[in-house]
Formats: C-alpha cells, sequence, structure tokens
C-alpha cells in the first residue's frame, strides 16, 4: 500500500511540475502568484499521502499549517495591487 | 515507507547545490531584494545539509538536536530577512534605489 | 530502484528548479514566487526526513510569513518607483561567481560524502535522558531543556532584530503605528476570509503547542501561526496594529524572555542556570512554552509589519 | 488495514490525481486568467478532496480523520477567497492584459 502512496505522491510533483510552467510564463503577476497558489495545494495533497505512507498522522499537522497560510501571500498580493496598496479590490464595487 | 540513508544523501547533496546556487545569486545580483532571496537559498541549503546529515534511518527520523538547531535557525534567518527589507525600503524611500552602488556613495561623499 | 527514492530524486530535482528560476528569473515579482513555491518544496524534504518539527515551521514561516513579508516589500519598492529592470551583471562576474559557486558545492559535496557510513547520532542519548522530565517530543525537550540557553538567546535576538527594525523610524512617526490604515470593503471576500480564518489559527496555535511536549509542534510554530493569523486580521482591516509605544505591546513582547530568564535564574537553586528540578520540570517546560509562543507571535508579527509609518 | 479500505483508497486516490492533473493542465492550456482560476480552484480542490478521502481510510485514529477534514475545509475555503480577490483584482486591469494575453 505505502508503495502505490508514494507513487501517488510523485505523480502529483509531476502536476507541480506543470506548474511550475505557469508561474515562468506568466504573463501577469496575477497568474504567477495564482499557480504558487495550486502548488501549494499540491503540497498539502503531498503531506496527506506521506502521512499514510509512513503511517505518522502528525504529518497531517504540516498538511493543516500549509493550507493555513498557503493563501497569505495571494493575500497581500492582492492588497498590493488596490490603488493605495493597503485596499482591496472589491471596495469600489457596487 | 520512509526515506532511506540513500534518500537522506540525495538531500544533502541537494543542500551542497543550493548553497552553490545562492552563492551564485548572492554575486552576481545588485538588486537588495535579490540578494535577500539569495541569502535565504544559501540558508535553507545549508539547513538541509544539516539535517540530512543527522538522518538516521527509516523510522528513527532526524537527530533531535539538529532539527532543534535548524528550526532556531529559521526563525533567526527570518528576523534577519525582516530586518533587511526594512534597510532596503528605507534605503528605496530614500535614495529611489534598491542597489547599492559604491561609485556613487563615494560621489556622494565628495560632494 | 524503489518508489521511495525515486520520489525523493523528484522533490529534489523541483526544489533545485524552483530555486534556479528563483535566482535567475528575469522578473523579480516571478523569482519572489518562485521563492514562495521553494519554501513549500523544502517543507515536504523535511517532512521526507521524518523531521516533522523542522517540516511545521519551514510550512509556517518558509511557504507562510516569509511570503507576505516579501510581497509587502515588492509592493513597497514598486511603489517608491525604484526600478525592477533585471541588470545583468558583466559576464565576467558572472562566469567567476559561476566558478566559485561551483568550487564551493564541490567542496562540500565532497565532505558529504567522504563522511563515513553508519551514524547513532545523539538520538539516544536524548531519548534516555528526557524520560526523567516528562516531555516525549525530543526535539522539545532538547529546545527547552538540554540547550535552552540556544532558545533564551534565540528569543532575545528576535527582540533586538524588532528592535532594530523600529530604529529606523524617523523621528516624526516615533511611537507610532507601523504600515499603512489598512482597509477593505466590511462585507467583502476579504474581510469575510479575515473573520473566518483567526479562530481556526488561535485553535490550532494552542493546539501546536499543546502537542508540541509529546509530538512534532512547539513554540515557535504555534507562535509563526499566531502571527500570521494577527497580520492576515490588519490585512483584511478588522483591527489597526497597536502603536509601538504600547505598554501592553512591549510586555507582550518581553513577557516570555523575562519568564524563561526567570525560570532559569531561579534553576541556580536547583544547581545551575536553566536548570529545572525534575519534579516540576514538566509544568514549568509548559509555561515558558506558552508564554514564549505568545511573545515569539507578537514580535514576528511587528518584524513583517516593519517600522512606524504613522503618529498613533 | 482491510483489503476492502485498501481498494478504496485506491480508487479515491487515483481519482483524485486525475483532478490534479486536469486541473494543472487546465493551467497550462486555458486562454486567460480568469479560465485558468476554475481550473486552479475547483479541479485541485476536488482532487484533494477526494485524497483526504482515501488517506482516511488508511488512518485509524478518529481524531486524525477530523484533522483530514479540516485541511480540506482550510483548502477550499482559502481557494475559493483567493480566486475570487485575484480574478477582481485583474477585472480592473482587463483591457491592458487581455489584450498582451491574445497576443501571447
Amino acid at each position: 500500500m505505502s508503495e502505490f502512496l508514494l507513487l501517488a505522491a510523485l505523480f502529483l510533483l509531476g502536476t507541480i511540475a506543470l506548474g511550475f510552467l505557469r508561474v515562468h510564463w506568466g504573463p501577469s503577476r496575477a497568474d504567477r502568484i495564482a499557480s504558487a497558489q495550486l502548488v501549494g495545494t499540491g503540497g498539502v495533497a503531498m503531506t496527506l499521502l506521506l502521512a499514510a505512507a509512513g503511517g505518522n498522522s502528525a504529518i497531517i499537522d504540516v498538511g493543516l499549517v500549509l493550507a493555513l497560510l498557503a493563501a497569505f501571500a495571494a493575500v497581500a498580493f492582492v492588497k498590493s495591487t488596490s490603488a493605495d496598496g493597503a485596499g482591496d479590490p472589491e471596495e469600489n464595487d457596487e | 515507507m520512509m526515506a532511506t540513508i540513500d534518500s537522506a544523501l540525495l538531500f544533502a547533496l541537494t543542500g551542497c547545490v543550493l548553497i552553490g546556487l545562492g552563492l551564485y545569486g548572492f554575486i552576481v545580483h545588485a538588486h537588495l531584494l535579490r540578494r535577500i532571496l539569495a541569502f535565504n537559498v544559501i540558508g535553507s541549503g545549508i539547513f538541509l545539509l544539516f539535517g540530512a546529515l543527522g538522518y538516521l534511518g527509516a523510522g528513527q527520523g532526524t537527530d533531535p538536536v539538529p532539527q532543534a538547531l535548524i528550526i532556531t535557525g529559521i526563525v533567526v534567518a527570518l528576523s534577519l530577512t525582516a530586518f533587511a527589507i526594512a534597510l532596503v525600503i528605507k534605503l528605496a524611500e530614500e535614495e529611489k534605489t534598491a542597489v547599492l552602488d559604491a561609485a556613487k556613495t563615494a560621489e556622494d561623499l565628495h560632494e | 530502484m524503489n518508489a521511495a527514492l525515486l520520489l525523493d530524486a523528484g522533490l529534489c530535482l523541483l526544489i533545485l528548479t524552483a530555486a534556479v528560476l528563483a535566482m535567475t528569473g528575469r522578473d523579480l515579482f516571478g523569482a519572489i514566487a518562485f521563492f514562495i513555491v521553494y519554501g513549500i518544496l523544502i517543507a515536504l524534504a523535511w517532512v521526507r526526513l521524518e523531521a516533522v518539527d523542522v517540516a511545521l515551521a519551514e510550512a509556517a514561516i518558509g511557504a507562510g510569513l516569509t511570503g507576505v513579508l516579501l510581497i509587502g516589500a515588492w509592493s513597497l519598492l514598486r511603489r517608491a518607483g525604484v526600478s525592477e529592470a533585471h541588470e545583468l551583471s558583466h559576464w565576467g562576474l558572472r562566469l567567476v561567481a559561476g566558478l566559485a559557486s561551483a568550487a564551493t558545492t564541490v567542496v562540500l559535496a565532497a565532505a558529504v560524502l567522504a563522511l563515513p557510513p553508519g551514524r547513532e547520532g545523539l538520538a539516544p542519548l536524548v531519548t534516555e535522558r528526557l524520560a526523567d522530565h516528562g516531555v516525549s517530543n525530543p526535539v522539545t525537550g532538547v529546545l527547552l531543556d538540554f540547550r535552552a540557553y540556544d532558545t533564551l538567546m534565540e528569543s532575545i535576538v528576535l527582540l533586538v532584530a524588532l528592535v532594530a527594525v523600529w530604529a529606523l523610524t524617523p523621528a516624526s512617526a516615533w511611537g507610532g503605528v507601523p504600515g499603512m490604515r489598512q482597509h477593505a470593503r466590511p462585507d467583502g471576500v476579504l474581510a469575510m476570509f479575515g473573520r473566518l480564518l483567526p479562530p481556526i489559527g488561535l485553535v490550532m496555535a494552542v493546539y501546536l503547542v499543546w502537542a508540541g511536549s509529546s509530538q512534532p509542534g512547539g513554540a515557535f510554530q504555534a507562535g509563526t501561526v499566531l502571527a500570521a493569523v494577527w497580520l492576515l486580521v490588519v490585512m483584511a482591516g478588522i483591527y489597526d496594529e497597536p502603536p509601538i509605544s504600547s505598554g501592553l505591546l512591549r510586555t507582550a513582547l518581553v513577557a516570555g524572555p523575562a519568564v524563561f530568564l526567570a525560570i532559569g535564574i531561579a534553576g541556580l537553586g536547583a544547581g545551575a542556570l536553566l536548570a529545572y528540578p525534575d519534579e516540576y520540570a514538566y509544568g514549568l517546560i509548559l509555561l515558558i512554552e506558552f508564554t514564549l509562543t505568545f511573545s515569539i507571535g507578537a514580535t514576528l508579527a511587528l518584524l513583517v509589519a516593519g517600522r512606524a509609518r504613522r503618529a498613533a | 488495514m482491510s483489503g476492502f479500505a485498501n481498494v478504496l483508497t485506491v480508487i479515491l486516490v487515483s481519482v483524485g490525481l486525475v483532478f490534479f492533473l486536469a486541473g494543472s493542465v487546465g493551467l497550462l492550456r486555458f486562454p486567460d486568467l480568469h479560465s485558468r482560476l476554475h481550473a486552479l480552484t475547483k479541479a485541485d480542490n476536488l482532487g484533494l478532496g477526494l485524497i483526504a478521502l482515501g488517506v482516511a481510510f488508511q488512518i485509524g485514529e478518529p481524531y486524525a480523520i477530523v484533522k483530514l477534514a479540516l485541511v480540506w475545509l482550510l483548502a477550499v475555503l482559502a481557494a475559493a477567497s483567493v480566486a475570487q480577490l485575484i480574478a477582481r483584482s485583474a477585472l480592473d486591469r482587463l483591457p491592458a492584459e487581455g489584450q498582451a494575453d491574445r497576443q501571447a
């Protein structure tokens, strides 16, 4: 079983590598940061697979922390695109 | 099934390459934010090398003493990064640049 | 070739690719994005090395706080009108730098390969002594017991770094509030995110300290989660940063190191600086961990927020 | 672990991997940022949910299963919020970027 889980993690690593291309190409900054988010989600999935493969449920905590904090960089980016750098893109909506 | 000693060797060698890469980035880039990135790559390379050498084998994990020192190191690296960034921002807001230019500084001194 | 080795080889390859792109990418923002990705992958490397305590710290710091710090810095530099142009240095310098870095790597790798096989490390010794003090996570044991002076010094280093950042404050803003006043649409997605996540983060921080005595976790990881959650609350415009002259804030910053130091000095009664009497060791370590978490969280959050920019 | 649990894990994890692959392919193939965000947030988080469910059959402790559920909830919450915010902020600069995209 653990052999299968490790191969599944390897497969995820492959999908993360595909995501690298979009971080590299862009073209917009939003593309780069959104694909970094994809690596985050893939990384969370990998921690779950590794927790099961190693029979160590403490590894799930790493996934928990990653899932909690992975969005923060994107939030900081979105704030930086607002007019004064401290706002929110939705502020001026009707 | 977890990593083996062979895998640990792989991570240790990766750490060696990361140190080299970070060193290269630190030398060739003049932009200070890029130098801060390079400094962090060197740091994590050293941590990876140190931790991988303390790997004891499947099921035993990594030696707790290096682990504790690495955690300390990661936090100190973050605090130094924050300080360096505060300095760069100060430089940028006063001099409109993120590059330390030795020639320019010398000129300013003579003025 | 087995699956574990194949996975580790793939992970190392991806880490190196991310590092190369973070170092040589033409676009500065792209380099920062790759550095964030790199932090996530390094955390996975620590999971593979069964160093879950380090993986937690790297996930919280490398993949979380550092990204916020770097993107915030990038944004401020852009607003200050700094050029982002990727100026390639002289080819001669690049050649010399390449050779010097390659030589460093080769020497280090040769040293690694020359190490004698078979190692026992200090793990047996740590496990043997740990039983006396009721803490069963060996990493927490090392941090707060056997090498407690390292950890004490580190918590003080964090404070000194914060004082150094504050020292850059211009006189007009001294004692004021860090960063710009953050604002967001009150019923918007960002504000909702900033209200939903912090309670979960708080529970997770408490869990990480509590779990830290018997399984991976501890004050540094929990403190980082606290700091991140506080930064989110500020970014979502829900609360403003406190002024750095606030007495309450300063108490929170020094409480951890102060309690640690006081217990350490009291340890002189038990024989040595930072020695804990065996029967109280578990309780004292837990007390230090909790106050330290609080102070580390406050210090890291303020380090990321930067110097004061507005009068209080 | 019983054989039945193993079969379920293999099926759930495999289907989850297909969604991750679909997410990555979408990220590369879709023509503009807003459609790429669809690929990212929907496919990947469905994949993560399936993998979490598959892993739950391999882990005995009940509280670890609660943590698995929390991981998935957090990831969905974060992805949904961030995708909305990125999409909204990109909308402000759409004309310029849209053209750049079409040329690329």
